[in-house]
């Protein structure tokens, strides 16, 4: 139940595989390792959710808060998620239109990155 | 007498116990009779509710303990309430949200509006109350003494 | 100011609350830092005292909730509170334990005597108090914002 | 975590597999299926308590209480156990020197059943 983070740079896209549950708890966890991530240079990040079984809206204030932080540098991050539980979670809130949804790491990681802008 | 099914949770505002919460939560309403198509919803809702108390105690330096309560006599109910009342949030909070905090609030208002049946928000003097109600597909005995074959 | 962490549960005196009991009772010794080893003998403990609780309850006919309160400021601590005083328990209970309730009884008292640290058993006025008390590993921040790389 | 039951006869014995968790709240369920076979006639049970996850004070009371039912119709009951977690709680309840305990439902079948007496 606990979060697990990895992270691997596939095809210019820094992925960060994110595993267990992103709650109140734990939400604090990832924010560091994606402002990490994002402190060392990382432009084009991917956070792959298909192994996350829970989470709730501080999960997706820290999404929402590393999208920005990107955006901000020229980058991007979308996700990877193909359950239908995050997916409708993705809706309620209109994160689907703010985020690229991905099925897979490969769909998320076959186009090569946009150079940043600027 | 049997008494009526009901269990009580109170916690310190601290985010480990959210997941106590939500464990509790979705093991009465399992027991219950809340369907199991029902109990993702069920656990997000006391799960943001809960994260709301927490975070409003804290952000009011509040040292009560949140309080849940879920009762299954008719239709699956919780309520969840913080001991934030009027005079309390009247100050300035020792830290208001900000950042992706303030995101994160958008969204749970959001989920929780979306997840949970029949909200409601009350403000009682002593604090707020967010009540949750979902429907019981068959009741319990209550006496927890059936046996089956 | 940061509440001392603390849960508190009550539950009518049904036989699958015993079940919510238990599990509560291991997430949070887990999370005060209870090591892995002791948590068979917590979720044995806990059960058996809040079976007990439930089973005094229903003889003595009760309506009121069974109350557990869980501490780790110190070393981890649980309170199983029954609402059988002497003026209920002087008179004869409605349903006396016969058969293998007596034997389950007997094995009770040696279950909880074995598997609970220090080990209280308190009468009050408004009923018993089982108390039980297990080692803590380590001390959390308490603040449950400590951030791991 | 619901308590499931088999029963199956071996070697003039009738094995009760039990898996799951035996608890007050669930120790009923187990009661009522071992009256059953022992009101069927069957003389000789072993309980197969292997996949049991957990097992409380009203569960030994059940199995105490089918052994004395059993031992009134010159009937007998063993245990088949090999979890360590489980043998501590026969040890500390003293059951282990009421009950015959085994290692696998084999060795608990081996010999034939002692033919009733009387
Ligand atoms: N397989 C079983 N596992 C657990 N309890 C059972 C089972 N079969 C019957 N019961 C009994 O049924 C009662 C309640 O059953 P039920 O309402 O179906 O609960 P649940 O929601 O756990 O299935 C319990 O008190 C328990 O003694
Ligand atoms: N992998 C992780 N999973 C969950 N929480 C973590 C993790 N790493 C760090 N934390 C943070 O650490 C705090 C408490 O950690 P710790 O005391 O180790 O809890 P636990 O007993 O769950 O391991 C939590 O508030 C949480 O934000």
């Amino acid at each position: 139940m606990e979060l697990r983070l990895a992270t691997r740079d596939i095809a210019g896209y820094t992925v960060v595989e994110v595993r267990g549950e992103v709650d109140v708890y734990t939400a604090s966890v990832l924010r560091a390792k994606l402002v990490e991530v994002i402190d060392r240079g990382a432009g084009n990040v991917v956070a792959d959710l298909q192994r996350v079984d829970f989470l709730d809206s501080t999960g997706l204030g820290v999404l929402v808060g590393a999208l920005k932080r990107l955006r901000m540098r020229g980058g991007d991050m979308s996700l990877v998620c193909d359950n239908e539980k995050l997916l409708k979670i993705f809706r309620i809130t209109a994160l689907d239109r703010v985020f690229a949804l991905h099925g897979s790491v490969q769909a998320a990681t076959a186009t090569p990155p946009a150079p940043p802008a600027g | 007498m049997i008494p009526v099914p009901t269990v009580q949770l109170a916690f310190s505002a601290a985010p480990q116990y959210v997941r106590t919460a939500r464990l509790v939560a979705v093991a009465v309403a399992r027991r219950a009779g809340v369907s199991e198509e029902l109990l993702d919803e069920v656990r997000l809702a006391i799960g943001e509710a809960c994260g709301r108390a927490v975070a409003r105690h804290r952000r009011y330096d509040i040292s009560e303990l949140v309080r849940v309560q879920m009762s299954d006599d008719g239709p699956y109910t919780v309520q969840v309430f913080d001991s934030c009342g009027a005079e309390v949030t009247a100050g300035d909070g020792t830290g208001a949200p900000a950042g992706d905090e303030e995101d994160a609030d958008r969204m749970q208002e959001a989920l929780l509006a979306a997840v949970a049946r029949d909200l409601e928000i009350l403000r009682h003097d002593a604090g707020t109350e967010v009540r949750m109600v979902w429907p019981v597909r068959r009741r319990l005995s209550g006496t927890g003494r059936v046996t089956r074959g």
